[in-house]
């Protein structure tokens, strides 16, 4: 797919606010002032006054309703500059979740404040070290969740926790209240510096959906989706980065970027990239349209993104050589947001397992 | 109803009368595509008659103009003339070199007279063309190629050999890069000649493959006389033909396998074969690589079809059609392999009926080709790093 | 390990016979002259008398029992040469299950014909596409056989059947006349232009081991142990032949081995086959002193060899460019070798699998 | 009962005695290693007297001469105490850059002088050594680098930068490649120089890792006076000696995972974090991945057997050092991956208890730094496509 004029404008103003109020200078401040918040709460304003918090909100509930190609070409931007926002969190997950499945009342509480960058939203699905959303021992009963999940990002600091439980008949995401009583919650720091709760359900009040089972499973694929084309971003900038420290870096007596071994090397990382932008933007697009075969699409845009990933984080790391080990040079941070991107949500054999049972074998 | 909505009723109305029946069958093997040319025995009466109602609609070659026996359709109408065509699976009525390569060099660097003399045979499936680009020693490195056209004031003499000629054996014409001026620096003096097969002095000998196929040619040149007005672009000036028929051939490649495996999915012929258990793959590790190859091959074809829609918007594919003849061989080569280890046994057998004569492994043996043929793919790496990432020469 | 003095000899010797009487011409004259025998019966009858047929007959039947090594040496030599003979089909499987579970009557009639020369023996095992011996259909009932079988090497000139088989308790091998009446044998050419049948067995009179299924599990193990080693050879005349090669051939004004990435590609696939010489040997060792991890290390050489040659195969072809796609020329043919001798007894991931049911996981 | 019979027995019965309960327990961290030197903060009294029993013995460095504080031992003896420490879990008493690389540089190159002054204080314990190598434009082209050291007639004066100084700041000495005669070529004009990191000029400054640990410094020299007597081999010669313990270094990876890894089998790690399905890892792709890394390991110790089989009957191993270095730093780094895809999100918690800080993601990110430190695999590979297969320069 090509992008119409309007995606293309929005990609621009994008790029250009999370390079000014976004850059990896800012993650690293974040990590090294220990930030309570765990995200850049300036950049996030800004984001609010740019519409992009409602870009997947409805325009009845003030949203702008740019769909996931929007998100996606949001989300590569973030991925370039690694910047720190409850985007993925609440603008995508939330967003989801409640537009596809939330009540009337919950939509009209909910949504408008997420555009309005008055309230954050955190998922908790995952229950143990791998992404497993078909698999879930936290239980819905008689309008009571108890549980454990982890990997709830930004859960520390949501205003509205959507919780994956079962009630006996199949999966489904109830509205809990963080400050509820029965609820504790462990921020915990991953690699990538990014936030993740830990939180238990200890018999704690919950509101079903109208259609939950339906908000989980799209909320799922929209985030997918929308790390696909993160990961992507990502590594189109470990890529960009690499490939000018080849023709900047001198070995020998010549520029490292002479090295046939590493020019081959070098063009198959930006041909594993290109495919990977462009099936990640044919996949949101695959969403938007619901076409037929739209998750088989995301799920290989989810597994090829987070392999792509990993590749451009071992090669950036490799090819820069000993400075590319250092915690003062960038290129490690991108090699950390790979790892936990990929995992997130479902990591590459997750999504090859599943693409593979679409496929029928 | 708008223009092209009248068109494609019209096409459809058209195929549906003209289109023999046998000719909406599959293909079963290569016997079943028309080659035409003057030594082409058809298969069938309706193979005739359907290359013949085609080629007098212009439609054998339906973007050329139709003063040269093309269709003169825009983009929009071969469009949609295809999406036609395989709605009910009406199969190409001629192809050869003619039409891939030589057609599209000629509209772009022939003369007039060139053209009118040329295109119209091909069109009407009456002359099959060959290619006559590499040499023993000039493989990767074309441009070192030796082939010398001398200069005898009416007409040139060539001498010397090519190698990997497709079909020279079968071809009625050749397309050919000779020297035409020894002194001139490696890419310059080279032209692009255009003469018969028949031409006295042309012998050919056809190659085995590994796979038990003999596409290919040695063809060798003993003083063949051929006219001075048969240059293809400025004299000295082949290599820019030749650069822009590589690049348009590497175009056309977009990593769907041929054969036994068009269009058909790797993942439930490998359950056939190895079994299922709970409804996955037997063996797992299979199911794993074969994931992860229609994974890749999922965002190739992305890529490809990105690439595709902004060559229509005009922004041209350049270099980066050496990515899509890089990747996508080296998918072919990856799926042939797992066809391989999904089918066992089975896909090794050679000589016996129940393989088609080792159809299977044949295939997978051609399909090593791929990455060599066109150019290799270390020489695809070459021009991506070079001209795609700028990076420079030692 | 390290070879002794006697293994070395060994070594040398079959070296010098395989180069002077098997080398790959003669693979292509059996193969054009559609040999109706199949194999190589001069280098045969000269492998019959320099004792190498009886290599795992023991002592007291007229063979040498010089074990797994040495049996794994002569592959390797033949691997290198692609020399056609029953080795595999009947000195080293035909021989371990006799020695392994023949009654002493059974190993009187047969082991001495091995060594001697005077007999053929084919196992069959396999019923589908591929190698699944734990799950047999062909039936051992009131001393008669039915079932099909297929990639039965050496098949249509054996003088023997082994027959892998279940009486509904578990896979033994029975031993079966060839000429008996219910059996019928069609011949059928592989890739690599070996001899494998497709045999039918109806009602066929078979005769049972003292420990049938001894014999197959220990029949098939040195069959995968020795099959390992001769694709290492195999592996390591491609890259000795792709390495030449790189030296001799010009294009763009130099030796196409001086191109970096050849080099270094070059240099991974020597270190792989070298790595998988080392392992088919220890393997073949652990067997000989019939160490606790042996059947690991025989999956891991088994897959390993078969991964190794058919990346040989493949860089060999690729590297020597439009030459190796030729039939004139030799390298297709260990390409093809590869693939069917990766296949045979178990492939890559066969032996994957199992190396890791043995590790657990 | 034979002489080595005998040896095994008394030193079984040696360290049943002498070596504390505490040091018989598995290390926990790095602080568990004892690294010596003036420096030190001995962990417990047990670390001590461990390391002062063993060095009275001679058996920090077993196999160095009794003269110079070692052991004295032949190889079959040092294997037994090898064996013998391995079968009660006893620790490595003191272990540093003085063990693993000067001393072999000393034994080999190093006056007599040198060798008194220098060896004793290793074996005791007493001095911490750090490696002067790398300089930020001088890594892989290690010989390039720039460091000088000028003759000043009684001194040399020392003036320049290194980086990657492993522990530089814990350090007690260094051993430093710099240049004594810049106007020779690159290989030639530098020299293996020792000094005391407490010597005037001398400053380090840590680097951080993106696992968060600092093992190496920048270490920078500004007017440092180094005797003259403190040149290792010859003047001018440093190469060879650099040369000889880069291979002896390759020479020590065995390509067995280091840390939380080390002796630990990945698939049931993998199993206890992704699940079982009929006693098969849950995930099936990881299962594949990690049998085929474990094949490959299983490959890779094979032919570390052999290469060491083949030293040790004199073959040498010369070039092959780089091929192990390649390798098994690749392993190393592939197991560290399945590690963590087996892990998920319970290996990617950085600052926790539960992951004692982070540890199973800052061991992925260090083991990124094996394939760069002490040669780079694009430099180990260019070595094998050299020195072993002889493949010629362009």
């Amino acid at each position: 797919m090509r992008l119409n004029d309007e995606q293309q404008m929005l990609q621009d103003s994008v790029a250009r606010l999370m390079a000014d109020k976004g850059p990896v200078s800012r993650l690293r401040e974040l990590r090294d002032n220990r930030d309570e918040k765990g995200y850049d709460q300036p950049l996030w304003q800004a984001m609010v006054e740019a519409g992009l918090t409602g870009i997947l909100v409805p325009e009845e509930h003030g949203g702008i309703a740019f769909g996931l190609v929007g998100a996606g070409l949001v989300a590569q931007e973030i991925g370039r500059n690694l910047s720190v926002t409850p985007f993925l969190s609440t603008a995508v997950l939330g967003a989801t979740a409640l537009s596809t499945g939330a009540t009337a009342e919950q939509q009209s509480q909910w949504l408008p404040a997420i555009a309005e960058g008055t309230a954050l939203v955190a998922l908790a699905v995952d229950e143990g070290a791998k992404h497993r959303p078909d698999n879930l021992s936290t239980r819905y009963e008689g309008g009571k969740i108890s549980g454990d999940k982890l990997l709830v990002l930004d859960g520390h600091v949501a205003d509205l926790l959507l919780v994956a439980a079962t009630d006996g008949s199949g999966s489904a995401l109830y509205l809990v209240d963080p400050k509820a009583s029965g609820v504790t919650i462990e921020r915990t720091i991953m690699v990538d510096s990014r936030n993740a709760a830990r939180i238990r359900f200890d018999n704690v009040d919950a509101e079903p959906m109208a259609d939950g089972a339906a908000a989980l499973q799209t909320a799922l694929r929209a985030g997918r989706a929308v790390l696909a084309a993160e990961l992507a971003g990502l590594s189109r900038e470990v890529f960009e980065r690499t490939l000018g420290y080849l023709k900047e870096r001198k070995q020998f007596g010549r520029l490292i970027g002479t090295f046939q071994a590493l020019q081959h090397r070098a063009a198959q990382l930006m041909i594993d990239v290109t495919m990977t932008e462009a099936l990640a933007l044919q996949a949101l697009d695959a969403c938007d349209n619901n076409a037929d075969d739209a998750d088989a699409q995301v799920f290989a845009a989810k597994g090829k993104a987070a392999r792509t990933a990993l590749l451009a984080g071992q090669e950036g790391v490799q090819m820069h050589g000993g400075i590319g080990m250092t915690d003062e040079f960038d290129i490690g941070f991108f090699l950390k947001r790979a790892r936990a991107g990929g995992e997130t949500l479902g990591d590459a054999n997750f999504c090859a397992d599943r693409f593979a049972t679409l496929g029928g074998y | 109803m708008s223009d092209l909505e009248q068109f494609r009723a019209e096409t459809r109305e058209w195929l549906q009368a003209n289109c023999p029946e046998e000719m909406r069958q599959p293909v079963r093997g290569p016997e079943d595509h028309c080659w035409g040319g003057r030594k082409w025995q058809f298969q069938s009466d309706a193979q005739r008659v359907w290359m013949e109602r085609m080629a007098e609609k212009g439609w054998t070659a339906p973007q050329w103009p139709q003063e040269y026996g093309g269709g003169g359709l825009t983009p929009e109408q071969a469009a949609i003339l295809d999406e036609e065509m395989k709605r009910i699976n009406a199969r190409t009525p001629v192809s050869n070199f003619g039409f891939w390569m030589l057609g599209p060099a000629l509209l772009k660097f022939g003369s007039d007279e060139l053209k009118r003399k040329h295109l119209p045979p091909i069109c009407r499936g009456e002359i099959r063309w060959c290619q006559g680009y590499s040499e023993p020693n000039a493989g990767s490195d074309l441009a070192s190629l030796q082939t010398r056209a001398e200069d005898k004031g009416d007409h040139f003499l060539v001498n010397g050999q090519k190698i990997w000629t497709s079909y020279a054996d079968k071809a009625d014409w050749i397309f050919c890069l000779v020297r035409t001026d020894p002194n001139a620096t490696k890419h310059n003096g080279i032209s692009f000649v255009l003469f018969d097969m028949e031409t006295p002095g042309v012998t050919t000998r056809p190659i085995e493959l590994i796979s038990g196929e003999s596409p290919f040619c040695e063809t060798f040149f003993d003083d063949v006389k051929v006219e001075k007005d048969a240059v293809v672009g400025e004299l000295n000036r082949g290599w820019d033909v030749a650069k822009y028929l590589l690049t348009h051939e590497r175009n056309n490649i977009g990593g769907e396998p041929p054969g036994y495996l068009k269009g058909r999915a790797l993942g439930p012929l490998a359950a056939e074969h190895v079994g299922t258990e709970n409804g996955k793959l037997a063996d797992s590790a299979l199911r794993a690589d074969i994931a992860r190859l229609e994974t890749d091959h999922m965002a190739f074809r992305a890529l490809v079809a990105k690439v595709r829609a902004e060559a229509e918007a005009g922004e041209g594919v350049g270099a980066l059609s050496a990515v899509l003849k890089y990747y996508g061989t080296e998918l072919n080569k990856r799926r042939y392999e797992l066809m391989m280890d999904a089918m066992g046994a089975e896909g090794l057998e050679w000589e016996s009926e129940r393989t088609q004569g080792g159809m299977f492994a044949s295939e997978w043996l051609r399909s090593k080709g791929n990455s060599i043929e066109g150019g290799t793919s270390e020489v695809m790496l070459g021009i991506v790093s070079k001209r795609v990432l700028g990076l420079p020469d030692a």
